[in-house]
């Protein structure tokens, strides 16, 4: 058997496995990636593609988003493939009074904390679309907020990486891991023979806790499901991503006022124009284990929610639909952090649905965690492995 | 029936005589018979060309003829990607030829 | 709820449909096309006992009796997803979503493709898509045509199209590509169409006969093969000569053709330009799966039935609960064989909902029969290994554990 | 309109070229080769190239045809509109 040697083993070969092995080799250091499957096989290929603050909780998590547009935008310049990225803004539909109130205090919000956010009135609405309801009351807009492929993305980085020295081993699964409590490395088996690390990092996305388990480690990351439509070619709708309002209550677990299986579903309208003139239309959230089989009812809602903002679109023709998994934690943000109780083993998994947006910062901040870098690009308390210390069973 | 047409056959027979139908496409008058699809139509009536490719511009035409490659789709009415190969036309149908959609996000066109 | 739902109307689906129904269960058969018959519709070809074999006439035949039945045959409409639920089949169409008891993929099979420099151009078609033009909606596809691609299916739609009157100018093999590879090569193609005696003209069977008993031989059997092609019914079929590209402005005008070697290569000092205002492309066919891929149902890969096909034994029964196949989708064959699997299944289907009935099982075993004989004495034979593709997949449903999904 | 590149995808017209190139650079499995070029991304759902860009990822990696189908299927595996999809049905 083989066996091999590796200052940093990056498990995962998704969106944040690529980033981390792209500003890992680039900073110099001697990178593995390892995944069971192909590159972006998973959940980075099953979703949409954007780096938005518009949906993230003011402060903090609009803060690492805004951040991460900015690597994303430099990234777009100093990778050879390109990943279909723009940079058009996003906005947030509105359909009721409440939802507007609301959308003002999160407008106030996110420009105390420093982001581009305007409010969008109903003639605004009316000017982004044609399409939209005439029902729509407004909305609000991020100006900073930037779309990309989500695979062609993480391809792009993998090239990257390569090109710096990382090493990519693919249809790898990780089999066993232990570590040498003397040496202090960890010996990683896999079908292609035995892997001695310095460090690791778990980058297994919904994985990461089986991962995770193999060295005693309780992760709290669960599969939450998503359904996305993807629409045929067809006049442009609109130039940028639209979400409805619902969505952040979708997303942070709040009661809305919409019909049982909408509800139960999780479904709120979310559209993506691709470069291709493609239409990718979302979105859904559910906890049903690791299928990935698409439910059509759950379709079925999404396609009515989407007639309901977009009334127009009703004779657009969908050409296939998909689903993948989600890693979603309690708190809704992700764990990039190094483990205490394992020295020089890391965590950088659980984003849920902004994994692409967060690919780019959580790159560049395991770079500098690896490194013991004291100043870092954001500050790390909030998205610290150990803040789940006390969290003994998830509560979805 | 046309000259498109194989009225005579010689295992088959001769083709019985059917009603006429009128329809459009692209806003020409044309003929077909009771029952038959728009890609026969379109084709006895010496149309070859039925769409053309959304973003290249390419022209296309029927392919596969059973619903499969989705090459002759056109619109009817308000109806987008009607396959005219498996859609019977009706009496006053209007059938129009697929066209180049704008492509606002490709690189090196305006947006 | 239905007890069986048919996705396919063609000589398997409408046999099953016909079966099921005879044993008193409520039948309804789907189908994307505007009338029923599937492939059966357009094939036209003599038999070796001088009489024709009219698809259309089957067709009818089948669709008679289904109405006699009480069969529901819903034609124009696409059966876009299915799905297991606990005790039935969900079947979600663009006329509605329908539960039933068991369901029958029926779905037949789609055209390989040879991709060539120019096959979008309006004027070029799949040869299948030609034989439903000519036969089925008695419209010319053109004046005068070419045929790219030398199997057992394009002979025998060439042959049709001849019969209506529209002329074929040439066959030839596709230029060789990394793709079209294994159809451009001469030999392979000669060995073939060899099994098709009764399609093969006499002067090819005498030189193929003679050259082709001999490994050694084979290649000079090519060697030789003649220049300007042999004559089929007085049309050159060129075993010699390949199609470089489809030529057109706005539509097919002809193909540029070379003369190629042994092994399929061209020599392009010999390129000429063919006029044409139509292209047939024949690649052959491949079981179309789709409806059993999203279903869940375990897959083989087995060369000998065209591709990838749903595991399933003898009686056309999955390892799903309530799925069953019959027809091309479970390999590539001719109508008739398609038609008594079609009876196959519709046995099957009957013992398991009506459980108890001894004779059918004896039946059930007849119909198990009639296949092979069928199969035994076909003339049109897609692969000349099909036996062992059936024997393959067959035991594969034996290893296969029922997949709980 | 002449063109001399072999199309495969004729949906999202990716040729003959493109897709050896990216199966040789890369290596990969079909659903890769796919996702990198679009070739059987279009409306017919690849059932006019999935068995071309199947045999272009064995010949380019030598691998042998694998019994799970590599290009999967996707429901809807036909084109139907938003309209049909959301339709409120009572079975």
């Amino acid at each position: 058997m083989d066996s091999r040697n590796t200052e940093v083993l990056i498990i995962g070969g998704g969106v944040i496995g690529a980033a981390i092995a792209y500003y890992t080799a680039k900073s110099g250091m001697e990178v593995t990636v390892i995944d069971k499957g192909d590159i972006a096989s998973g959940t980075s290929s099953r979703c949409d593609g954007n780096i938005l603050a518009i949906d993230k909780e003011p402060g903090f998590d609009s803060q690492m988003s805004l951040e991460s547009q900015k690597l994303v935008d430099q990234l777009s310049k100093e990778l050879d493939l390109d990943f279909e990225y723009r940079a058009p803004g996003s906005i947030l539909v509105c359909e009721s009074e409440d939802e507007m109130i609301a959308a003002e205090s999160w407008v106030e919000r996110q420009k105390k904390a420093g982001l581009s956010f305007k409010m969008l009135d109903r003639n605004d609405i009316k000017q982004e679309s044609p399409y939209f309801a005439d029902d729509l009351l407004g909305g609000l807009e991020c100006e900073t907020d930037s779309t990309i492929n989500p695979y062609l993305f993480t391809y792009s980085l993998f090239h990257g990486a390569t090109k710096y020295g990382a090493k990519v081993m693919l249809r790898c699964e990780v089999e066993g891991m232990s570590r040498d409590s003397v040496t202090g490395l960890f010996k990683v088996n896999t079908p292609k023979g035995e892997i001695i690390a310095k460090k690791v990092v778990n980058a297994g996305g919904i994985w990461a806790p089986y991962i995770g388990n193999m060295l005693g480690l309780d992760i709290p990351i669960k599969p939450r499901k998503g359904h996305i439509i993807v629409a045929s070619r067809d006049m442009p709708v609109g130039m940028r991503k639209v979400m409805e309002f619902g969505y952040l209550m979708s997303k942070f677990g709040k009661e809305r006022t919409v019909d049982e299986e909408t509800d139960k579903y999780g479904v709120a309208l979310v559209f993506e124009p691709t470069e291709s003139q493609n239409f990718l239309i979302g979105s859904s959230r559910q906890f049903v284990g690791f299928d990935t089989r698409v439910d059509m009812d759950v379709v079925n809602c999404i396609a009515r929610r989407t007639i309901r903002f977009y009334p127009k679109i009703a004779d657009f023709i969908i050409i296939r639909t998909y689903s993948g998994l989600r890693p979603w934690t309690p708190d809704h943000l992700p764990i990039v952090s190094p483990v205490e109780e394992i020295p020089n083993y890391y965590i950088a998994a659980g984003h849920e649905g902004d994994g692409i947006s967060l690919a780019a910062i959580t790159g560049k901040l395991m770079t500098e965690l690896l490194q013991d870098q004291i100043n870092t690009i954001i500050p790390t308390d909030p998205i610290r492995y150990s803040r789940f210390k006390n969290v003994s069973t998830i509560q979805t | 029936m046309s000259k498109g047409r194989i009225i005579d056959h010689p295992i088959l027979g001769r083709l019985d005589e059917r009603e006429e139908v009128h329809f459009t496409f692209d806003e020409n008058k044309l003929i077909g018979y009771e029952g038959e699809t728009i890609a026969a139509a379109l084709l006895a009536n010496g149309e070859r060309v039925l769409r053309c490719h959304e973003e290249t511009g390419k022209l296309r035409g029927i392919y596969c003829n059973i619903g499969h490659c989705m090459e002759c789709r056109v619109n009817v009415g308000n109806q987008k990607s009607v396959r005219a190969c498996l859609t019977v036309i009706q009496e006053g149908m209007e059938v129009k030829s697929g066209r180049k959609l704008p492509t606002p996000f490709k690189k090196g066109e305006t947006q | 709820m239905i007890d069986v739902i048919i996705v396919g109307a063609g000589p398997a689906g409408l046999s099953a449909a016909n079966v099921c129904a005879k044993n008193g269960l409520k039948v309804k058969v789907v189908d994307e096309f505007m009338k029923a018959g599937g492939r059966l519709l357009g094939q036209l070809h003599e038999e070796p006992d001088g009489t024709w074999w009219n698809g259309i006439e089957e067709a009818k035949k089948l669709s008679e009796d289904a109405q006699e039945l009480n069969v529901a045959v819903e034609c124009g409409v696409s059966v876009h997803n299915i799905k297991q639920e606990k005790s039935y089949w969900k079947v979600y169409t663009t006329k509605g979503d329908f539960k039933t008891r068991a369901l029958l993929l029926a779905t037949g099979a789609a055209e390989t493709s040879l991709p060539i420099p120019g096959w979008t151009l309006p004027g070029v078609m799949s040869i299948g898509a030609a034989q439903v033009m000519t036969n089925v909606h008695r419209v010319r596809v053109g004046e005068r045509g070419v045929v790219i691609g030398i199997n057992i299916l394009s002979a025998a739609i060439t042959r049709e199209l001849q019969l209506a009157g529209i002329e074929v100018s040439s066959m030839y093999l596709p230029g060789k590509n990394i793709v079209t590879e294994d159809a451009a090569k001469p030999l392979s193609t000669m060995k073939s169409m060899l099994k098709v005696a009764s399609l093969a003209p006499s002067k090819l069977i005498r030189l193929g006969s003679y050259f082709m008993k001999y490994e050694s031989l084979q290649s000079l059997a090519v060697r030789f093969y003649p220049k300007n092609g042999m004559k089929v019914w007085g049309m050159p079929v060129h075993l010699r000569k390949a199609v470089l590209e489809i030529v057109g402005d706005k539509k097919v005008e002809g193909v540029k053709v070379a003369q190629v070697d042994v092994n399929g290569e061209p020599i392009l000092s010999t390129e000429k330009f063919v006029p044409a205002d139509f292209v047939c492309i024949a690649g052959g066919l491949y079981p179309l799966v789709e409806l059993a891929a999203i279903s869940g149902c375990p897959f083989q890969y087995i060369a000998e039935l065209g591709g990838h096909v749903p595991v399933h034994n003898e009686n056309m029964k999955t390892p799903i609960d309530g799925l069953y196949v019959a027809g091309n989708i479970t390999g590539i064959e001719s109508a008739k064989v398609a038609m008594k699997q079609g009876a196959v299944a519709g046995y099957s289907i009957s013992m398991d909902l009506l459980k108890t009935d001894v004779n059918i099982e004896d039946q059930l075993q007849q119909a198990i029969n009639h296949v092979k004989q069928t199969r035994n004495q076909a003339t049109i034979q897609f692969h000349p290994d099909i036996h062992s593709g059936r024997e393959k997949i067959h035991a594969s449903f034996k290893n296969t554990l029922r997949t709980d999904i | 309109m002449r063109d001399h590149k072999t199309i495969i995808c004729r949906c999202e017209e990716v040729s003959l070229e493109d897709l050896v190139r990216t199966a040789e650079s890369y290596r990969c499995s079909s659903r890769e080769l796919k996702l990198r070029t679009r070739a059987g991304m279009g409306q017919c759902g690849g059932r006019t190239c999935r068995a071309l860009v199947d045999s272009i990822t064995q010949k380019c990696t030598n691998d042998s045809t694998p019994h799970d189908i590599p290009l999967g299927y996707q429901a809807p595996i036909r084109p139907i509109t938003f309209s049909i999809m959301g339709e409120k049905k009572d079975e």
